[in-house]
């Protein structure tokens, strides 16, 4: 047991270190360091086209895409070099938000499912910054329930089509899509066939969002946000050459790309304890700094033991990544414990401020406001990506081998599974 | 025993509670969170030309003189709408403090315009982050002059009067009335966690101000105000956390995943039975809040921060738990969930915050050395 | 809102008041104080003998099984006549630890199903404190889902049968049966048909404990004490004058004695608050009484305020009781409530007397060993007449109107669902 | 990073878990529990002489020199078979107290015997209830003789040698060995609630010891046994955890109610989820508590407390869940779930409660005033 490169290690973050070192925009350091959770926010530069000159940076020089081949775009690297770069890379690795859901969900998919003219164009540009990608699944009706979704691709059979013969006719609605406004390309599941078991109608295309037919709408969250979108289409158009696997095919090709998502390592996850426990030497009480508070104290440690948890669950992931396995459903745990610890802490900060718990001025409130943040962020955390109860059953069924529940969906043709609509008939 | 409110009480409720789905809307809490105002004036002329906020006030002061209970009834009411209203700072601090301190012309010249609405009261006390206490207290009043800063002020903009706790010209810290009107008072609204009820900080250079209740006894008075605000608040949030309940409740009935109603997963259903236990204990505590601030108890201490302590924590966790149960769109600012989860995390830290209360429970309840 | 009697209610406070003062067993009192969780202990003499003697006591002078009718061995009160009756009778009313499954749920079930002549037989014998109730419902393989007990129950059709034709023959085991070894009658649910649907198979009967063929083994207790029993029962014999209800109507018949169950006021459920709160002024620490600690004093106020909750929904209970409506599944709370309480209070307590806490010594420990009793005696509380699970489906369902859960045992003979057994096969 | 234990730590753990397996198996526990003998003798015979508990001690004094990332991974599997062995009190604690602070002679007199199994060894500190602290100790050596009464004290009918805080002639605390077959000492049984690690009350007259360790510096040193039993000691609490939850995984699998197994309901999907959820964040602070220990890090007294709170928890929440799975069958004396109840309530108290390790991890972590 030890926290020591190997020497092949070593030598990878020394060079790694030196060109950060040359090369980072230390001009958006202070910036980037109190970026709030969640979401890069920039003020003194358009955050796209930082996220964009840094990527093409990394690029040129080879530290981009580290895992994927080099005939992708990529550096061939292995994972544990990855997890190497991202600590190396510190504070500048805010700055590939805009491109994590390409990195960590699309790319991958494309990479398993397209053909090979189509990942030597579409991958170097996502590697080099140029594209940005967005993953349309989520629907209003399909959130948990991903493979309810209910968006229509219908072929176009009819031969003399002006657009073209096999094109693919899309009408439906998308929901939660991170970035969709920046988007350049998305990764869309569609239902082809109504009539047969829910997750055999399902396929899957590339969509160029530029596309006529294609309406964003920002969503105005409740933290006063707008990160998630709403995207609709009407009478789209995707060539069948943008399918990714065969026609009914989709929910197989959609494993892939949630298997990658839960494969991110769930350790970068911020809990809000390090500020708290700033927080808890500043605030004065009657009878000196809220730290020394019995109360504080017993609270503080049983938030300090769920962070370094988290924080010690990620180095045995990456030992493990270093020897070559593949992380599993156990990095569930990262976001399911620091969601909820998250809210908690922020309501514990607010009970320690006092009154002034109540300011969300940044100018005003303690820390910049960080914990009224917190508080109207967190919820989110709780549900995006897998809700805390979806989380629970992936715990209890894939870690812990328990039966799925009964399936009141199971056997049964999508179109004649229940519903809202259907209940009220 | 009947512990429990009357008819009569509960047909007041009731009819509270008609005129608040009629007049207060969602659509008015709304206008007030998008807006500059500090609270929706019409809805305020109007509860108080229907004397609800006077319950509490005697006659003679321009109230109804019915009572705590049915105040306590409004104020559960108000809470479950969400009314965008200064009730915390104006009916359930700056007129009891005016009852429990004022001298005769004190009251006169300020309960009837505050019982039927025309005024609007509030107590500036925090200064400083971290619990309010002596030490953190600096405005002074020197030959009647009041000077400091005071922030947040709950409805600190639209407020014409406000109690403040300072320094007295003995050493003591004490109560003061200052009349928002006089000269060298500043406002400046804040942006705060909950923009239906809306803060400011003020600002007090030479203001001319008067004493009220004795000299040195600020503290004192302070906390006696704050034990019946505790109870009349306890019922806004027990009301609120109502509201969250039974809008996760009734999601959960026409939500469908996975081809069933989402309200028949163990997960949502044990979630909402814990919600409606928190809320149900914490009613029981405010029903004898109610009771003890209703025949003015030596028990209202412990009964205050008991409803208090109980009504905090069931409606922090019946408002997080319906963003939960509503998934994605509970976290849209166009779903009503978030408004009550705002509202919950104000009216926790309105009049001090849990952890000042579970301190006061105990100190309350704590066996005297034999 | 007010404490005050009605004049009729003080009037019978008063008249209770003075017959106790007049009659109840005082030398019993300390040790009645003292008397543990979940059971009668008396050490100087016979618990069941003193039981008996203070119940016919009651009886003959008319303070027995209050709200049932005169003719029953009854006094005809109202709810809140009885609710007063309790608070009188105080500590004594731990006395009635053997009746209270014959009171509670054995005796409305034979008021509601017998005939008349069982009823004016059984019931003044139950009254007068002459025969004690047990109830033979839980099995092995049926605790939450009891509507799957196993217990058989065939009609002898032999009309030549040496004991009788048309005897029930009884074979199977009951398990949890509280105060098997003292009862004289059980109430006694049986499958007569397996292969009709769950809950249309089942018959109630009521039996003779000293029947032949029914042998009793006590259960041994984590806690070390033996309350709970096993009960066999081998080819035992009831006649089917004995049967209550119709034959497949046993669980309508049930349903009778599990509403009565739940309707006992759940505001009694002691949660160890106000020994918790003593413990605290008693305990030392460097900086005086534990009780000054903010740790503590935090961690008691969220105690105080559920035990305070439970207190005061008793009394609506109670106000609603004098308005004569009846309690509903709402009282489901209190044993929710309090075992969950009083498990979290014993670890509290133990931790705050430190090395000390393991003491179980009564001799030795904190407080007689009270918080240790309470460790090991509340996790039965939480499981025992309806599980923590079982009452939040049951508030999630009657008191909240939420939908049950997906039935797997649904439209389905009983004897083709799904068992542990045919899982192997 | 290799945040990981290694091939061959991991083979030693299966040798062990494979000894207990076949020594250790319940009925040896329940041996225990039922009888007078505070603990198996033959087992601790057989473990010692095996070499396993002497993983931490160097070769010079009898053991393995092999590390203490070993003897964590054998405290793991100890915990896990609910083995009844003195190994808190003894391998834990006396042992380490000697390692840290017993002179050449000490070491040599003792250690050897203590690695092998051969002696027993406890750390008598606790007087009355309530926390220990300085104040609470009345235990006095004058003249190389101490007297006084120490309870509850781990193994102490068992045990050759104690080693004992008390009162020192020049007033302060200091720490002493106190061989226990030594005039005026008197031992007697007490019943705690692990019948399966029994305790006792050693009373002391005038019995000689010897000073362990810089006289006034009893509390220094113990604070650094403790963070070496604390590490020690949470092994066996995610070992006694792990084994907990799994007993109530497969329970749920195993048992039907409603045509279906436990195992699909969300509730207990879920309550199984938390178990695990806790057992993997206390299992990963223990590795940190392991790697800081064997490093003997600057951070131990911050690794040992993270350990030691979240191994508590997570051993106390499994142990408590695994009956309410297992239901009725759960509360029986005949299951075993209850043995886990027990060793998670007693684990939690020995080496101080949760309260006392909590304080202790925030003051190791709190950052200095700048």
């Amino acid at each position: 047991m030890n926290f020591d490169d190997t020497p092949q290690e070593a030598d990878f973050r020394a060079r790694a270190a030196a060109w950060i070192a040359n090369n980072a925009p230390f001009e958006l350091g202070p910036e980037l360091d109190v970026s709030g959770f969640g979401h890069l926010h920039l003020h003194s530069v358009d955050r796209i086209a930082a996220a964009k000159a840094w990527q093409k940076k990394k690029f040129d020089a080879g530290w981009a895409a580290l895992r994927w081949p080099r005939e992708y775009g990529g550096a061939g690297a292995s994972p544990i070099e990855q997890v190497i770069w991202s600590e190396e890379e510190g504070v500048f690795g805010k700055l590939s938000g805009p491109f994590n859901i390409g990195f960590g969900m699309c790319g991958p998919t494309v990479m398993a499912w397209a053909s090979e003219e189509q990942k030597r164009h579409l991958l170097p540009r996502l590697a080099a910054g140029e594209d940005i990608w967005c993953q349309l699944f989520s629907e209003p009706v399909a959130g948990s329930d991903l493979a309810g979704i209910r968006t229509k691709a219908v072929q176009d059979g009819d031969p003399g089509s002006e657009a073209g013969a096999g094109d693919w006719i899309i009408n439906g609605q998308k929901i939660w899509t991170s970035g969709a406004r920046d988007a350049d390309w998305g990764l869309l599941i569609t239902r082809t066939d109504p009539t047969v078991l829910k997750h055999r109608g399902l396929t899957m295309f590339f969509l160029d969002m530029k596309s006529p037919g294609v309406e964003i709408r920002p969503i105005w969250q409740m933290n006063e946000e707008s990160v998630f979108n709403e995207v609709y289409f009407t009478d789209v158009r995707i060539p069948d050459a943008q399918r990714l696997g065969e026609v009914g095919q989709g929910w197989t090709v959609a494993l892939t790309t949630l298997m990658n998502e839960r494969m991110s390592i769930g350790g970068s996850m911020p809990t809000g304890f390090p500020q708290l426990l700033d927080l808890c030497t500043q605030i004065e009480t009657e009878n000196g700094p809220a730290i020394d508070d019995p109360r504080v104290r017993s609270q503080l440690a049983r938030f300090a033991v769920r962070a370094s948890g988290l924080q010690y669950s990620a180095f045995r992931s990456i030992s493990a990544l270093s020897r070559g396995e593949q992380p599993g459903p156990e990095n569930s745990i990262g976001k399911l414990v620091a969601g909820a610890m998250m809210q908690d802490i922020a309501r514990f900060a607010l009970d320690l401020e006092g009154e002034a718990g109540l300011l969300q001025d940044k100018e005003l409130a303690p820390d910049r406001a960080r914990f009224q943040e917190m508080l109207l962020r967190s919820p989110a955390t709780r549900i995006e990506g897998g809700s805390d109860e979806v989380l629970r059953n992936i715990i209890a069924e894939r870690v812990l081998g328990l039966p799925a529940d009964i399936r009141a969906d199971k056997d049964v043709p999508f179109d004649q599974i229940p519903t809202a609509a259907s209940a009220k008939r | 025993m009947q512990f429990d409110f009357s008819d009569d009480q509960k047909e007041l409720r009731d009819g509270v509670r008609r005129l608040l789905d009629q007049r207060c809307p969602i659509s008015v809490v709304r206008a007030v969170a998008d807006g500059e105002a500090g609270h929706s004036a019409e809805l305020w002329r109007e509860i108080g030309e229907s004397g609800f906020l006077a319950a509490a006030v005697p006659e003679q002061y321009g109230g109804v003189g019915a009572g705590y209970l049915e105040l306590c009834l409004v104020a559960q009411e108000l809470g479950r709408s969400l009314a965008p209203l200064p009730t915390v700072s104006s009916v359930y601090q700056a007129s009891e403090a005016l009852l429990i301190a004022g001298s005769d012309a004190q009251k006169a010249a300020w309960l009837p315009r505050l019982a039927s609405g025309a005024a609007i009261g509030t107590v500036a006390l925090a200064e400083r982050p971290g619990e309010t206490t002596p030490g953190a207290i600096a405005a002074t009043v020197r030959g009647g002059k009041l000077s400091g800063v005071k922030i947040p002020v709950a409805d600190g903009i639209a407020a014409d009067l406000a109690i403040v706790l300072a320094k007295d010209e003995a050493g003591g810290q004490s109560l003061f009335l200052a009349d928002l009107g006089a000269a060298g008072v500043t406002r400046e609204g804040v942006k705060t966690i909950d923009p239906t009820r809306k803060h400011a900080r003020l600002s007090f250079a030479d203001t001319p101000v008067e004493p009220l209740g004795a000299a040195g006894q600020g503290w004192a008075l302070l906390d006696r105000v704050r034990d019946r605000a505790a109870v009349l608040t306890a019922f806004e949030q027990i009301g609120g956390a109502e509201a969250a309940l039974f809008m996760a409740r009734d999601y959960a009935l026409q939500r469908f995943a996975f081809g069933r109603q989402i309200g028949s997963f163990q997960a949502i259903k044990h979630m909402l039975a814990d919600m409606y236990v928190a809320l149900e204990l914490a009613r029981s505590n405010c029903y004898y809040g109610a009771w003890a601030l209703s025949v003015d108890s030596d028990t209202l201490p412990a009964a205050a921060a008991s409803a208090r302590v109980a009504a905090t924590q069931a409606y922090q966790l019946c408002s997080a738990n319906t963003i939960q149960v509503h998934g994605g769109m509970g976290f849209t600012w166009e779903f009503d969930c978030h408004l009550h989860y705002r509202r919950s995390n104000y009216l926790a830290l309105a009049l001090g915050g849990a952890s000042l209360w579970e301190s006061r429970l105990i100190a309350a309840i704590r066996p005297r050395a034999a």
